[in-house]
């Protein structure tokens, strides 16, 4: 390692508050955009199986065919 | 629209086919979501904890392996994205409208952390959060450019329609973005001799070039696997019925 | 007259249409082949897809499944819809000058002429801001008698039209189904004219489960 | 041609039964280069100093502004599906609409230009920069906002979004049309940034019958 | 009060249906400041010594522009009849439509103002200062708008219109507002210009209810 | 039910009304009085003044001359007109919310029976600008079975809907007249209730010449 002591990684000599805080934003936005994505999936996911059960019981005319 | 009636090789039909992209992203998912958190983990605690300071801007200069990536990734996204639009308005392919729907986001994302990033680099190397120099102002329209595209996208609420109007605006404004950065550091140049030139670059020993390499691959496969996601969803929420996927495992068996 | 016998000549072919709204299938499988002549009723609840079929065919709606096909590039079409595309500031005379200005040009006599026929007689200089529900409809109507075209796509046509212009429309869609042209019209009022051809647009609604419908996953 | 002309004439029928829209955006250049010094200061080194960016600003913002009824009144009438249904190509539908709007909103700016000039106080050797540099960029502000006023013809509260979409593209043309007049200002030659504004032109008018006519039929 | 509550939460729903819409001021506002350094100049001795007048007119005009659709969409649905008939004051329904305005509106501004002010190099002491002018302000240029948006509703193209009738209006605003930030930049004290633009908004608050809504009702 | 029994109570009089728009008088000397139970089909040809008519008794028109008299201050109306009131954007249950609101509030329940009545089953959570000319006129038309008001004024309630929902339609008007409202309509169309009176606007209309039929010289 390059620092000395995990307090000295962690103040970077002054500069700790400016480099922390940019590694906090890149990880925390990326994980959000991930996080998001995945969400985005298992909402569809639900969504397609909840079509399946709204036309397991399907009968050819009387089918309402609402989104 | 311009028709073309252009011959198709056999991979590219494919990949206009919603079963076949879904499966194949399937494929690709693990594999990019495992590439992405090892290089970009190894990348940033490399880079935290172990590169060496730079002789001239200390540790603040860690910061460049975050920043770098992002600033790359703001522009490749938004190039890809114009690209996907093109294929989709070219060849009337929908999976090609999903694929650049699913940029715009993680794009507009990326292009948020390479400003924040720079301004917050910016106090302690240049005394100031933000100045007007050529690179931080065309990455600030960069911004606005990609606002743009999420405000018109969310705008209009049939599909199809939304992701034309967005594809031709992405093809625009990526025919601009050269012109903007053209002017802008044009325009900086002549008024103010900027004392911050961001353009020649320290030539790095390797320990310090390594991280960095390793975040900006890490950054593209967070890309690939964002996107992938996004447009497996879209896939998902547009196939409603489709017997391949009412049949498919990840529906059946998930139940 | 686009025609000189009202023989049975197609001019328009649709093959195998099918119209999707948000991942909803409205109609699939629709087949007709339009003659000269032809007076179409297209038919259907609320909802069934009439207007967007007519849209289709006028090209203000994307074609994704099935052909529409022009059997003669001279063709010409009108279509009206629901929005009559008026100024509303300009007067109804310099509105149609505009509007037939599109196909070509207007005298103002025949302009005048063709609002006499949809019973605007002294209304040619009033502005169709100040004109009532049907009056504007009338105006949009008039541009019928003015532009030559072969294929009128009306989209409810006898909306806010009082009874004695309702049976003035329909005098129209007789004399040109019988000089050749065609119709194809959308309408929740009967039509009493004897060469109507029934559209229902139920008939093509999509009849069984959506997923057993199509084995390579190229639903839309 | 004749189909433009229609197209023109109609256009310009409308503006004059409804001079307030002509009129409009002219008032709107005005009021915003009138308020700047109330808002900044009255001095007058302050003024001479920004009045080029500040001229700029204010005509572009006038011209964005105006753009928003580009399409959008001719679509919620429904007219515009009747123009885009004529057998004409829609680029010709897009010059002729761009060219009325260019003659009712930029030309009277230009027209009016040196007068504002002399209130904020530009050196009087560069108002016919100005001038020229107006009468280049305007056309090209036109023609890039057209794209913008087509993406959102149709869209509820399109006016804003419009703005969000087409600022990035005006920023060159900012630039560079500021530039020139700030430049004739300290006397230096300016073909230089009228060759690029030409250039600028040039390239709008290629594009945006394309990008413009595309995003119509949508 | 369960009618405002209505109208308020039906407009809320609105803007998150669309947020668009909700950005939008925003994106104006900022895209106008950043567009200023740009036509001006990137010195920041300049700019910082234009930035109070910069930031105030760009929130004026950002504010303005989103008026033009305060009661216009309304309008063109035919929504505005129906809420006209309901058995209401119709000061009722312009309260609670101007509140939407100015939280959708007005609020973003002032939260974002710092950002801003960093950008153009207001000195950080005037930052309070800023955001206070602009809370007792903003809500002043919504409520003075709300004005004229009622008396062009209906009328086609009242965006430009608008500007013109509310802009006379808005001056005195803008004023107190950029000099009572002028001033604490220069470490002068600001409470003279705080009473004034709070005595604004009290006037504004008795006379616009009454106002627009009787333009409503013509 | 807004009144126990349908007995002749008058609910709105009428006395005298003109209208002129333009210095053109549309009608003049109109008395009606309308009574509980009423249902009042508004004819006339297009132009004849009939929206016009509905507006000044909504209030949305101004009364120049003449009067229009709510007997009891109480008795609430609805105009639905030409212009449906709703908003592109929201479902068809958020605009019933809003749109029930401004006279009381509504639970989700009575909202979607009320949609069920319109025949919009399954289309609650739809946005309007999603459902086609006839389902967004049957979702403003939802309204009247939700918010209890006494007199319905009608602008062409009929148009866009198909034959199923005219039938419907009218039963709607046969309960609610039954039950003790009234019921200004207007349509081109023929209601086929008996309790229907029919008020021609022909009928007041200027009848003569122009300068002879005013004694005093106020032509306008
Ligand atoms: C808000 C402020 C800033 C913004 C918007 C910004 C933006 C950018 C952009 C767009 C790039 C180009 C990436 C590429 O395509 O290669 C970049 C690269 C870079 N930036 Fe920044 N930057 C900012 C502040 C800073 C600061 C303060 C520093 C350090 C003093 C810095 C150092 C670098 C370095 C070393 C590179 C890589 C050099 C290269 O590849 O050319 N940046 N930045
Ligand atoms: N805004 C206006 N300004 C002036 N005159 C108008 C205006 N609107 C309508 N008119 C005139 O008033 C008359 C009556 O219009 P109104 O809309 O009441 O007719 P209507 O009976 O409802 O007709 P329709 O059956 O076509 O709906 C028309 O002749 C029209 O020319
Ligand atoms: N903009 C839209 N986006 C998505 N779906 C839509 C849109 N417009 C209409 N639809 C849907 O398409 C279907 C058909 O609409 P269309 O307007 O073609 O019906 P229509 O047969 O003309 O009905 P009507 O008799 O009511 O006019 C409707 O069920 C509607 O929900
Ligand atoms: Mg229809
Ligand atoms: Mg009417």
């Amino acid at each position: 390692m390059y620092f000395e002591s995990v307090d000295a990684l962690w103040h970077m000599a002054g500069h700790g508050p400016y480099v922390w805080s940019c590694y906090g934003l890149f990880i925390v936005l990326l994980a959000a955009n991930v996080w998001h994505a995945r969400s985005e999936r298992k909402q569809a996911l639900k969504q397609a199986q909840a079509f399946i059960r709204r036309n397991s019981n399907y009968q050819a005319n009387t089918y309402v065919d609402a989104p | 629209m311009a028709q073309f009636n252009w011959r198709m090789p056999r991979w590219f039909h494919q990949m206009g086919s919603p079963k076949w992209f879904y499966n194949f992203g399937g494929l690709l998912q693990p594999w990019f979501t495992l590439a992405a958190f090892l290089l970009l983990t190894c990348g940033m605690v490399w880079g935290l904890a172990f590169a060496p300071a730079d002789y001239q801007q200390g540790n603040s200069f860690r910061i460049m392996y975050v920043h770098v990536p992002a600033a790359i990734l703001s522009q490749s996204v938004f190039l890809s994205m114009a690209i996907a639009g093109a294929i989709g308005l070219i060849w009337k392919m929908k999976i090609a409208f999903m694929v650049a729907r699913s940029c715009i986001a993680i794009g507009a994302t990326f292009t948020l952390i390479a400003l924040v990033t720079g301004a917050i680099w910016g106090k302690p190397t240049w005394g100031a959060y933000w100045v007007w120099d050529a690179r931080l102002t065309s990455t600030l329209v960069l911004l606005f450019l990609y606002a743009g595209v999420m405000a018109l996208n969310q705008a209009i609420s049939e599909r199809q329609i939304a992701g034309k109007a967005t594809a031709i605006l992405a093809i625009v404004g990526t025919i601009n973005i050269p012109i903007i950065k053209y002017s802008v550091e044009w325009w900086n140049t002549l008024h103010q001799s900027s004392s911050f030139s961001l353009t020649d670059k320290p030539t790095m020993p390797s320990e310090m070039y390594l991280p960095l390499l390793l975040t900006v691959l890490g950054s593209y496969f967070l890309f690939g696997l964002v996107v992938l996601t996004r447009t497996r969803a879209q896939i998902l929420q547009t196939q409603n019925g489709a017997s391949w996927l009412m049949q498919h495992k990840d529906i059946s068996g998930a139940k | 007259m686009p025609f000189p016998s009202p023989a049975m000549k197609p001019l328009l072919c649709i093959s195998d249409l099918a119209c999707e709204r948000d991942s909803r299938t409205l109609y699939q499988g629709l087949n007709i082949n339009v003659e000269a002549g032809d007076l179409w009723h297209i038919k259907g609840r609320n909802g069934a897809g009439k207007t967007t079929f007519l849209r289709q065919l006028a090209g203000l709606h994307a074609v994704d499944e099935g052909e529409v096909q022009l059997l003669n590039n001279d063709t010409r079409m009108i279509y009206i819809g629901h929005k009559l595309g008026l100024k509303e500031q300009l007067t109804a005379d310099e509105n149609l000058t505009w509007l037939a200005g599109l196909d070509g040009l207007s005298t103002q006599k025949q302009r005048f002429m063709a609002l006499e026929q949809v019973g605007l007689r002294g209304y040619e200089e009033s502005v169709v801001a100040q004109l009532s529900a049907g009056q504007k409809r009338r105006v949009a109507l008039a541009r019928l008698h003015l532009c030559k075209a072969d294929i009128w796509l009306l989209d409810e046509p006898f909306t806010s039209i009082d009874q004695q212009g309702i049976a003035d429309e329909q005098e129209w869609l007789n004399k040109h189904t019988l000089a050749g042209g065609a119709v194809l019209m959308t309408s929740h009022q009967d039509i009493t004219l004897a060469q109507v051809q029934v559209l229902d647009m139920g008939d093509y609604a999509r009849q069984t489960c959506q997923y057993l419908a199509n084995e390579n996953g190229n639903i839309t | 041609m004749g189909f433009m002309l229609a197209i023109i004439r109609r256009d310009l029928l409308l503006v004059a039964r409804q001079p307030a829209e002509m009129i409009n955006p002219l008032v709107f250049f005005v009021l915003v280069v009138a308020l700047f010094p109330l808002g900044v200061s009255p001095e007058a080194s302050l003024l001479s100093q920004t009045a080029a960016g500040v001229i700029w600003v204010a005509a572009m913002l006038a011209t964005l502004l105006s753009l928003e009824l580009l399409f959008k009144l001719d679509h919620d009438d429904g007219s515009l599906e009747q123009l885009l249904l004529a057998p004409y190509p829609s680029w010709c539908l897009v010059l002729a609409k761009v060219f009325v709007h260019w003659l009712v909103s930029g030309l009277p700016l230009i027209l009016i230009s040196p007068l504002i000039a002399m209130m904020l106080f530009l050196p009087s050797d560069a108002v016919p920069t100005l001038m020229l540099s107006l009468l280049l960029g305007t056309p090209t502000l036109s023609l890039l906002g057209a794209i913008g006023a087509a993406l959102v013809t149709g869209v509820r509260g399109g006016g804003m979004l419009l703005t969000l979409l087409i600022l990035p593209l005006y920023v060159p043309v900012i630039i560079f049309g500021a530039s020139s007049v700030a430049a004739a200002a300290l006397g230096m030659p300016v073909d230089g940034y009228m060759a690029l504004l030409g250039a600028m032109f040039v390239f709008a008018l290629m594009i945006t019958p394309w990008a413009a006519g595309a995003a119509l039929k949508l």
